[in-house]
């Protein structure tokens, strides 16, 4: 089973230009259509579950505005 | 001709197309580079010359070459882009050759931002390259004045074999407003004139232009040329243009944009009955010396209002030699100031005292303490 | 009953930059530079000795976004003032950021001298083919053909000359020890644009001289394209004229173990 | 008789055409007429705006503090903007894009929906004709005929076939009236 | 028996193009090599009527003083720049710059990499003689490493003035450049390549095909402290090895010309 992440996007520094999404593997980041942030930008989010937390996102944003959080599988914490 | 609705910065581009311009050369900067991406169109789609240069150091000194050709030639710039021509602007000035050069002043000093200023006034009329010279300075109050003062430098510059400046700023340059363009100049041909360096043709013995006068004499005596050439301009293209002057108690000294707003400050206090008028000086250099010293002797102050910290003010201070109390009002570094400001510098002077013996800078230092802080 | 989950940070924000919104374009990888340079100063530990020069461009106002000292240089003379700072202060990390306008055109004498001076500074140089911050006029950069608002039908290579590959050049100067090409419009590229600002950043620590890392970049504004299309752009039309690769390693920065 | 208008809003929503055009009309009609953009290092997004100042004489400065009207097209020219109305002075708001109402009482204020507008007629990019078609109906300084003559003159001719729907948004504009200040 | 006449052909006499003055060079300085070289392709090619020479700042700042042809004076390092001016003004015109390796390749670095980029059609005239001869003999660009100067008096130390710069290999790498070659002043046989260069050059751009350079390896007696003879035997053994002679960029179009 692929390793399950998440992101989080920093929506006041995120500018809406898409690369995140274009350059998702996984392709489940998308930019929110329902609302604006307060530069008038329709932020990144992630839209869908499949994010691998493999970190694509954040090395092409211009902005850094992403953090990557990856899960750690659960059965080796407990060894 | 119908009027054209056009930015002042492509407006005086055009203008020097008109006016025959054979070649330019310039660096792109804000907030002048309207003029020069203008041009990039322009002269090709006319077969003329156009470069884009490595940097304003390059430009100027292309413009110094094609100068030497006796070619109509021209450069834009705005205030750091100056800076770096200075090199070029004295050895053209030693060499005696005709050029305009357009300066979108911006705020300063160094980089400074990119809203419209006049601090490089010491610069173009009290010096800025290295030596003695002195070089023909205009100043457009509008997109109009922009076209028409284009013009007339080309003549001035080739007339007196000069550098003439047309020193506007970013206000002018941004701005649209309707002008009347002048009619298409045909392009020149080769020059003929008797300094120009054309190459023999086997016409002639060869020649040379340069800047240097290793035998102290000869630059003392080309220095000396160029001291008496700048005379008979002073005593020949003094330009002002003047506003409810006749009646006035009170005047106002202001050039280019600062003039401009000092205008609607004085329609103002007009309408409130107070009877002030207004100076513009069109060339800076040559000053309108004995405009400003007539003036000083039939008003009960003046107040000289800039874009810079007072540096026509030194100019006016000398001409008017005590006559009359002088008072200064100026926003700087890129502030542009409002009409109000003006009219309530011109009620504060109406209402006096005034005295010729406070120093007029320092006193509007004082009173600029409680509006910047 | 629902256990924890564990997660670990694949990636942050890095130290060195500061969690401020920039004045960029959306999609400039301006963004992307100042992200590795921060980051490769956060894994080197260099934040408290750094010494930026920024340039005269878009990225003049760099020291908004960095938590390290910053000067602001003249346009084109980063080099200039960089060598003053790195010759008062040697055992300070000083490096340049400088776009095209300012590093291969007004600036060129200043670079040349300082690689070939092998002046111990790193260059991180910003490629985008065209002048960002007047509005997108031709550079020294711009390919032959490409439109810019300062040669509106496309750079004729007749009249407006061609295109300077820098790196190429600078890399026949004895002085300059690692010269290299790298892109920034893919992840994977990023990641190779990464480890060149190492290497380039550890040739300055190693006392070896002279480095410079090109990033070929994007101006989605003034290039009119989105910034996924502009990432195509570069990748179909910048790579083949600026060809990727390292132009000059010093025998004594490829020998270097990082 | 000189007026001063402020059109302001996000880059792209035609703040700086809108006054252009106004600028075109009041040339061709034989005014003297000032046209200044706010102007910045380039970037995308952000706030545009301009100051047209449309007299029968020679104009003074091309800026004012006071302006006798304000086009604000979205929120942050409405916050900016609506202090500095001149008193009598007019507000011509883009209700579409602002979350409040004016506070001001001293001056003449229009609420005009013109994304909503625009759209009605069928296409977006005309809110700010709806909004230049409200100024004029208030601040009769140039007239309807003006506009469309002005549009004819100097919209590019690739962009003649939208001339119809720009004169009917003008004409949708102008039925927002606002009420005298109290 | 009557003496025959004796009959002469004339080998080798003044060029036209080189005014019959005495210069103000120091005795030995190949500057005046250079200038009869120019002097006689300008000759051989009839180009004198058309031609506009650009002076540099430096020793050669008065050579518009020894040739019989029109000439400006640029400022220092500005050359091309000026000659681009003249160039694009009077396309039809001859347009040479004569400069020196603290004119080219120190201040004026950047103006001879962007003439040379954008491909001006003029010719440039390099005189490397390894240290800055009018001001009296401080570092150049171009001085060698351990090489004495006033200003690096203990021979420089490229650790920390660094490198010389190779002019040529350099400009050489710019796609706008066609003719790029390096000779030296040193003996006849090299002073002959050297002028059939200079022959080349001035081609490529009658041609119009576009920015030609030719880099002379010269002396400086004076500035050096040896004797003329000394001074070339030096260059040989010095600089040669540094800078070596050849040819660094010739454009196909030139290659192809028939002189």
């Amino acid at each position: 089973m692929p390793p399950k992440g998440r992101i989080e996007v920093k929506e006041i520094i995120c500018k809406g230009c898409g690369l995140c999404v274009d350059a998702c593997p996984q392709h489940v980041i998308i930019l929110a259509e329902d609302r604006i942030n307060a530069k008038g930008y329709h932020p990144a989010e992630l839209s869908l579950d499949g994010c691998t937390g493999c970190g694509i996102c954040a090395i092409i944003c211009p902005e850094a505005a992403i953090t990557v959080y990856r899960q750690v599988a659960p059965a080796k914490e407990n060894q | 001709m119908a009027r054209q609705l056009m930015k002042g910065n492509e407006a005086v581009a055009e203008a020097a197309v008109r006016a025959g311009l054979h070649a330019y050369f310039g660096y792109p900067i804000t907030p002048q580079t309207e003029l020069l991406e203008y041009l990039s169109r322009r002269m090709p789609e006319l077969g003329r010359a156009f470069v884009q240069a490595e940097s304003e150091v390059a430009a100027i000194n292309m413009v110094y070459g094609a100068a030497c050709t006796g070619s109509r030639v021209m450069t834009s710039s705005s205030s750091p882009g100056f800076s770096l021509m200075m090199e070029g602007v004295s050895y053209m000035a030693a060499t005696e050759i005709p050029v305009v050069m357009i300066n979108v002043m911006r705020g300063g000093p160094g980089l400074g931002n990119i809203s419209p200023s006049q601090a490089d006034y010491n610069q173009s009329v009290h010096g800025g390259g290295h030596g003695d010279y002195r070089q023909i300075v205009l100043t457009p109050g509008s997109v109009q004045e922009s076209v028409d003062l284009t013009v007339l430098a080309f003549d001035l510059a080739e007339k007196y074999r000069i550098n003439t400046v047309i020193l506007s700023d970013g206000s002018i340059g941004q701005m649209m407003e309707p002008c009347e363009l002048p009619e298409m100049q045909p392009l020149r041909g080769v020059s003929t004139e008797p300094w120009a360096i054309t190459a023999t043709m086997g016409q002639r013995e060869h020649r040379m232009l340069s800047s240097i006068y290793l035998k102290v004499s000869d630059e003392e005596k080309t220095n000396i040329r160029i001291l008496n050439r700048w005379r008979q301009i002073e005593a020949n293209e003094v330009r002002f243009k003047e506003y409810y002057l006749d009646d006035a108690d009170f005047a106002i000294i202001g050039f280019g944009s600062a003039g401009r707003v000092a205008l609607t400050a004085v329609r103002q206090a007009r309408a409130e009955g107070i009877k002030v008028g207004l100076l513009r000086p069109i060339t800076v250099a040559p000053f309108p010396v004995q405009q400003v010293a007539e003036l000083s002797k039939r008003v009960q102050g003046i107040l000289v209002t800039e874009m810079n910290g007072g540096q026509m003010l030194d100019d006016v201070l000398r001409i008017v030699k005590g006559n009359c109390p002088v008072e200064f009002f100026a926003r700087l570094g890129g502030v542009v100031p409002f009409p109000d400001e003006i009219l309530s510098e011109i009620h504060r002077i109406a209402k006096g005292p005034l005295s010729v013996d406070v120093d007029p800078r320092s006193a509007w230092l004082d009173r600029m303490a409680a509006i910047v802080n | 009953m629902d256990l924890p989950i564990q997660e670990q940070v694949v990636y942050e924000h890095p130290v060195a930059l500061l969690d401020v919104s920039t004045h960029y374009c959306p999609g400039c990888t301006h963004g992307v530079a100042h992200r590795l340079v921060a980051e490769v100063i956060d894994e080197m530990n260099l934040q408290s000795k750094t010494i930026g020069v920024a340039s005269v461009g878009c990225s003049g106002f760099i020291y908004n976004y960095f938590d390290v000292d910053f000067v602001v240089a003249a346009h084109g003379r980063a080099p200039a003032m960089a060598t003053g700072i790195k010759r008062c202060l040697p055992d300070r990390f000083v490096f340049t950021y400088q776009g095209d306008g300012d590093l291969a055109s007004i600036g060129m004498a200043e670079i040349v001298h300082a690689a070939t001076r092998g002046e111990n500074i790193s260059v991180i140089f910003m490629n985008n083919a065209n002048y960002g911050m007047t509005g997108g006029q031709m550079a020294p950069t711009t390919l032959p053909g490409q439109k810019t608002t300062s040669s509106q039908t496309g750079r004729d290579v007749e009249q407006q000359g061609f295109p300077i590959r820098v790196s190429e050049m600078l890399a026949k100067l004895d002085g300059a020890s690692y010269v290299v090409r790298r892109s920034l419009h893919d992840p994977k590229n990023i990641r190779q644009a990464k480890k060149a600002i190492r290497i380039a950043f550890e040739t300055q620590l190693r006392g070896l001289g002279f480095s410079m890392v090109e990033l070929l970049s994007v101006c989605p504004t003034n290039w009119n394209l989105t910034p996924v299309d502009s990432m195509k752009w570069l990748e179909d039309h910048m790579v083949p004229y600026y060809p990727l690769g390292d132009y000059k390693v010093h025998p004594a920065v490829a020998e270097m173990r990082i | 008789m000189q007026n001063e208008i402020i059109f302001s809003g996000f880059g792209g929503q035609g703040a700086l055409f809108a006054g252009q055009l106004c600028s075109y009309a009041a040339m061709d009609n034989g005014l003297e007429v000032t046209w200044i953009p706010s102007y910045g290092p380039e970037m995308r997004g952000g706030t545009a705006n301009c100051t047209v100042i449309i007299s029968n004489e020679e104009i003074g400065s091309p800026l004012v503090r006071n302006p006798s009207a304000v086009v604000a097209m979205n929120l942050p020219s409405l916050d900016k903007y609506e202090p500095l109305v001149k008193p009598g002075g007019l507000l011509i708001v883009n209700s579409s894009m602002v979350n409040r109402a004016p506070t001001r009482t001293d001056i003449r204020v229009a609420m005009v929906p013109a994304n909503e507008l625009a759209e009605k007629i069928g296409d977006k990019r005309m809110t700010n004709m709806v909004l230049v078609g409200a100024l004029l109906a208030n601040l009769p300084i140039l007239t309807q005929e003006m506009m469309e003559k002005a549009l004819q003159e100097h919209l590019p001719a690739r962009h003649h076939r939208f001339l119809p729907l720009n004169y009917q948004a003008l004409r949708e504009g102008a039925a927002y009236i606002a009420a005298p200040v109290a």
